[in-house]
């Protein structure tokens, strides 16, 4: 492959697999206990944190990008936290790049998630409970693994928005080759050069090409581990 | 055992209970929606009464006023559900070993044994998804008993059946209860099962307890026939093995002094035994039929005769200190001119008993 | 970040951040710097208020170059930028396109012909309220007194790309961009020029980030030597000696 | 009615089937796991053979060869489910006239008729969510009946109701039979249930049926008890109603020249009657009981005797034309000297019979 | 309200409402479709058509913005049919902005209404086809109200995308006031200018607070619906 892309292509097509894996990875268990906690739980404001949820596609991804620089940036109170405690910086780094794309598939993840919780009528934790597991493992035995097909169908969508973020991304950690230059930003930057759509339609293929591949590949995975885990299609 | 007083409303049904049962089989017995599932739940654990207490082996379980309420994991209830609830996600050994596996709990009985005496081992690699009805059903019953559980709590676990997988599964659990001393909680619509099996009825109808009480002095309670649909009503009556004939593989019993034959080795000697008999199965007669199959003619005296508006008479009869009833039609009793007082002989044909 | 592509050790970087509009002609420059120097000049490429807003964030930049004044001032008052390295490295010029698809021609300046080449159409534009060339152009429109007529028959868009691409593809008959622009597309023509004096003169301004490099400094002085400067021509900008 | 011949293959379980029955009501037995649910999605539609054909109300509904799949919906048969499938977005009513609303099938009960026999006129307004299991299958029977079926199949539709609530339910599937014409295939492992309703059976055993048949003929056949569990095996008699006395409120049937006495007014003069008795309700005597209330003594004549290996013996007899059979025990076939070609009495007590 | 809001906000809003309205009418019909088919049928391509399906969200939304603008344009195959034929122009017209959010919304909606129909297991659909209807009725009758809870939950979350998209937008049919400006394009326009935050702010908040509103009715609306044909949940 590398004898037909360049090093700066190569450079953003791994830089985007590994941004989204990362995306996911921050974005994933979060959802699902959120999901949970929205399709079991009543409290008061339910409905409120319910929508709150969705800011993140509510608005438009510059302002959240901006809001991303404003609390992690290195000035930011968040971002400073975390250098200092933790010794990661977000701005300008493809971590950033990975939180931005994860803030934002969030409520893509969740949505599928919840709705699979929701589906499932809590009949087989009570047999779970009668057979003696704690609440937490029950979650862990029965219903994690019994809402599968929705994790995985969130996890699915969640990663093809990762690879697809701009807005959030650019406004956030800039558009750095090599560092915070994904697939998109690439795409997005060969886009407005004005000698000709040649560079931008190559990119746009291989942007295609890389995600539907990267599609392709979880989808046969999660139909594989459903079909294992789920139980409901033999 | 249990010792309850309960009431709860949901929807247009309202549900209060009150008795006290101690341990053995207790069944729990009524019509299509008298509320004999909303009851186990309760007492399970699975849902939360409005108001009262639930006392379950010597622990106060729930107490609305107290504030007590114990989660279904520290009832200790093993559950058999109406629907089986297999885990669809692991496969038929996986489900029957579950709470070792994910619990912890040890049982004193071995997945083999278990597995073979459902007729379930060609399955375990199975996934629940593609078995038969009364293959889940089996599995469901397995991974119960499989949970080492202090109470095991059955909602018709064998509707789904066949009379000759039941007449197996029947007596393991009465093993259980005897061997293993756990106490159940069976509910069934089938008076059959539960005369085998309970040791206490109690009696649901629109949801409410109409009667408790031990099995036999319930099933000799004038009201019980109307509702337990006729057929099936009957006495049971306790007698001794006194001996056993291997030639003619009879089982000789002493029943208040007299005897009873029953087919097969059915226990040692000394042992006490329950024998049922339907009342529909005992005819009378004042005098010995000669030169008939019927081995059982026990001396009894006519207490007293319920002639009902159908055309049925029921005779209650005493046999020592115990009580046999009859049905007849009005006819033989018009007939025969039984009255009360009068001894004749219950002619009850051997086979027609079961144990 | 571990992510980098690796490249030869002791070649330095040098990241420049820029307006978008700029790609073409800046990526032609940072090539021929590198030619000639062992370096590897790169560039993050956005709006100009993204990159001197990053800028000021404390972007890893060492170059900054806008589109206009404006958002350059706004980094240097933050401190950004070393205050004295704020250099003009070229201007440019206003001109309308016409889209040769729709036969556009030459016309006279004002209202009539305006509309008459409009035909009922938009005109794209950068964003008036934001993107430099729309904000010269609303500038330069007012000056002519033709912005009156046409301030609801606008198209604004995003960059100055896809005001282009709009025109070239027919779906406006008019877009107002820069005369560099112009050149590079094959699917316009250039059928009316905004008169110099109506607008503020358009300056590209470059300076050095407060965390600067040191070859960076050698490549601001290659884009304002004549060698630069002829690249900022070829591209169709206007320098100093003009 | 159906006439069918196939095999199919799912994981380690294959069926293969080949019978022919006619109209009337066609139980298919056979115990847990035995294909019966299986056989029926294919006659049904619900599953296509792997080969085979089937024809249905002379109808061929599936060939292999021939490539005919007729789809479930032209079928017209109306199913009852195991579980019982009520769409949970629909209240009761809606569920019951589905097929009148959604499919335009008018049949020709009525709703209230139907729902008032089902005991579920109360829940109209309710969705299945909440019901009680013998709830669910009610409301599921009614739905099949009320989709104007010309075949109805049912799986195991009565196994989670109550003795009363199935007594109710039985006869009304008769009349459907005997009123409508309604041919029906009825899965159960309940030979009570079959004896009283079925024309034919079906016997299947691990995937294959092992026999098929008259019912009558089937169950005087010798190796259908062990198959049925024992306890239920039995005879079934032909008699005519001779006349019913409105005193004792008990009917006399005729039966080869000989009378039978059952309570209950069951017929009017000279209609043919089917009776069951079971062979362990059937006491032998070389000599006619006195002052017994055992109504029902026919001469009969022993036709063979066999010895199984337990405590049992099962004594074939003839009634005229027709065979009872009667378990006695070892025992009393030697004390009674009991032998092929004598002629003895058969004492039925009047009400161990059904109809 | 029209006391403190502008009213060019005021247009905003009505024009965002208006067009994720649009959107979701446009997208949720196919989204329903297309999500039943992949459910349930197995073809050839299968799993590349579910990659394909998430094409919108992979890309830059300039990108699909910009094929829209070539594919939607007056000038463009498919813009010139609509004109013609039906009299539909998209090219800056709001209805143009509704179907680039109904595009960016698609993979959104169809992910969770693809679920709920993989998760219902055709046990029902038996009873009814024995009952007598036939393949489409049952999918209206029964398919189609149990799988509810999984399209109004595809269409809350496309929703939330169309109000909230705007890359895909402003590049196909620019930023017109009062025509395609909906809210998330005004507080676009908003933040880049140098004038300050404090309109950029008081937009985010317009933002925030309409688009929740319109999250928590929707939600509170399909909670209703799903629990009035649904049923699983009484
Ligand atoms: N959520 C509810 N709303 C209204 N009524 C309910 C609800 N849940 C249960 N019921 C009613 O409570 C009654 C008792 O139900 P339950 O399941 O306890 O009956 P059951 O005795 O177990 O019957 P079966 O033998 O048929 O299983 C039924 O009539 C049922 O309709
Ligand atoms: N998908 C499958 N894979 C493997 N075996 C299967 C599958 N589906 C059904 N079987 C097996 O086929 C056999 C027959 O099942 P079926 O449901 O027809 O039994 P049944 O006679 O109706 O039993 P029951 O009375 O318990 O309902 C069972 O042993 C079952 O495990
Ligand atoms: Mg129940
Ligand atoms: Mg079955």
């Amino acid at each position: 492959m590398s004898f037909f892309l360049t090093d700066a292509e190569w450079a953003a097509i791994t830089l985007s697999l590994q941004v989204a894996s990362l995306a996911i990875a921050i974005a994933l268990p979060p959802a699902v206990l959120l999901g949970y906690v929205l399709a079991r739980w009543k409290f008061p404001g339910h409905t409120l944190v319910n929508a709150l949820v969705h800011l993140p596609i509510v608005l438009p991804p510059v302002v959240t990008g901006y809001v991303l620089l404003i609390l992690f940036g290195r000035q930011g109170a968040l971002g400073s936290f975390f250098a200092d405690v933790f010794g990661i910086v977000f701005a300008f780094r493809w971590t950033g790049a990975a939180l931005a794309a994860g803030i934002m598939a969030f409520p893509l993840i969740i949505r599928p998630v919840k709705l699979s919780f929701e589906l499932s009528d809590g009949q087989l934790e009570e047999a779970a409970y009668s057979l003696g597991t704690s609440r937490l493992k029950t979650f862990l035995l029965i219903t994690l693994p019994l809402a599968l097909p929705g994790i995985l169908s969130g996890a699915v969508l969640g990663f093809a928005k990762a690879m697809g973020e701009f807005g959030a991304t650019i406004t956030f950690v800039s558009n750095i080759p090599g560092e915070t230059r994904t697939l998109s930003l690439a795409l997005y930057t060969e886009m407005q050069s004005l000698s000709g759509d040649a560079g931008a339609i190559r990119l746009t293929v291989i942007a295609i090409v890389v995600s539907i591949s990267a599609l392709v590949l979880s989808e046969l995975v999660s139909r594989r581990l459903s079909r294992r885990l789920g139980g409901q299609h033999d | 055992m249990i010792d309850l007083d309960i009431s709860s409303r949901v929807g247009d049904f309202s549900l209060s209970a009150k008795f006290a049962v101690n341990s053995g089989i207790t069944a729990i017995f009524g019509r299509s929606g008298a509320g004999k599932s909303s009851l186990i739940r309760m007492i399970a654990g699975l849902a939360a009464p409005d108001a009262g207490r639930i006392v379950l082996a010597e622990q106060v379980v729930f107490d609305r006023d107290r504030s007590i309420n114990v989660p279904i994991q520290q009832r200790g209830v093993g559950m058999v559900f109406q629907d089986s609830r297999l885990f669809p996600h692991m496969n038929v050994e996986r489900n029957l070993l579950y709470s070792q596996w994910a619990a912890g709990r040890n049982s004193g009985v071995g997945l083999g044994e278990i597995a073979e005496l459902l007729g379930i081992s060609h399955l375990l690699k199975r996934r629940p998804f593609g078995l038969s009805g009364g293959e889940k059903q089996r599995v469901a019953i397995g991974r119960a008993l499989l949970s080492n559980p202090k109470v095991l709590v059955l909602d018709e676990p064998l509707a789904s059946l066949d009379a000759s997988r039941k007449a197996e599964i029947l007596p393991y659990l009465l093993k259980l209860k005897n061997e293993f001393g756990i106490p159940m909680l069976y509910v069934s619509h089938s008076l059959g099962e539960i005369e085998q099996l309970a040791d206490t009825l109690v009696l649901l109808d629109q949801g409410s307890v109409v009667a408790y009480g031990p099995i036999a002095q319930m099933l000799s309670n004038l009201e019980l026939p109307q509702l337990v649909n006729g057929p099936d009503a009957g006495s049971l009556l306790f007698a001794k093995f006194s001996q056993y004939d291997t030639h003619w593989q009879m089982t000789e019993f002493s029943l208040e002094g007299q005897k009873l034959f029953l087919p097969g080795q059915l226990g040692t000697v000394g042992q006490d035994a329950r024998i049922r008999i339907k009342a529909k199965d005992v005819a009378l007669a004042r005098k010995v039929p000669e030169q008939a199959s019927v081995r059982n003619v026990l001396c009894v005296c006519i207490e007293g005769i319920t002639e009902t508006a159908g055309p049925y008479a029921e005779v209650d009869c005493r046999v020592g200190e115990q009580h046999l009833r009859a049905r007849l039609t009005r006819h033989s009793v018009h007939e025969l001119q039984l009255a009360a007082g009068q001894e004749v002989f219950a002619l009850v044909k051997s086979v027609a008993l079961d144990q | 970040g571990g992510s980098a592509p690796s490249f030869a050790q002791d070649q330095e970087h040098i990241l420049v951040f820029a307006a978008s509009s700029l790609k073409d002609v800046l990526e032609d420059a940072g090539a021929k710097f590198d030619a000639s120097h062992n370096t590897k000049t790169e560039f993050s490429f956005g709006g100009s208020q993204v990159v001197s807003r990053h800028v000021i964030a404390g972007a890893p930049a060492d170059v900054l170059v806008t589109a206009d004044d404006a958002w350059m001032a706004l980094a240097a008052e933050n401190g950004a930028v070393v205050n004295d390295s704020v250099v003009p490295l070229a201007s440019n010029g206003l001109v309308l396109v016409g889209s040769n698809t729709l036969g556009a021609a030459p016309f006279e300046l004002n209202n009539e012909a305006l509309q008459i080449a409009l035909a009922g159409g938009r005109l794209a534009i950068g964003e008036p309220e934001t993107v430099p060339v729309g904000r010269y152009g609303k500038e330069a429109l007012t000056h002519l007194g033709l912005w009156r007529g046409i301030a609801h028959q606008l198209a604004p868009m995003e960059n100055v790309r896809i005001a282009l691409a709009a025109a070239a593809r027919g779906e406006v008959p008019l877009a107002l961009v820069y005369s560099s622009d112009a050149k590079s597309e094959h699917g316009v023509r250039v059928v009316a020029e905004i008169p110099q004096g109506s607008h503020r003169t358009i300056v590209i301004p470059g300076a050095l980030t407060s965390t600067h490099s040191k070859s960076s400094e050698q490549f601001m002085g290659f884009l304002k030597s004549a060698e630069g400067q002829a690249i900022f021509q070829a591209h169709g900008f206007k320098v100093s000696g003009d």
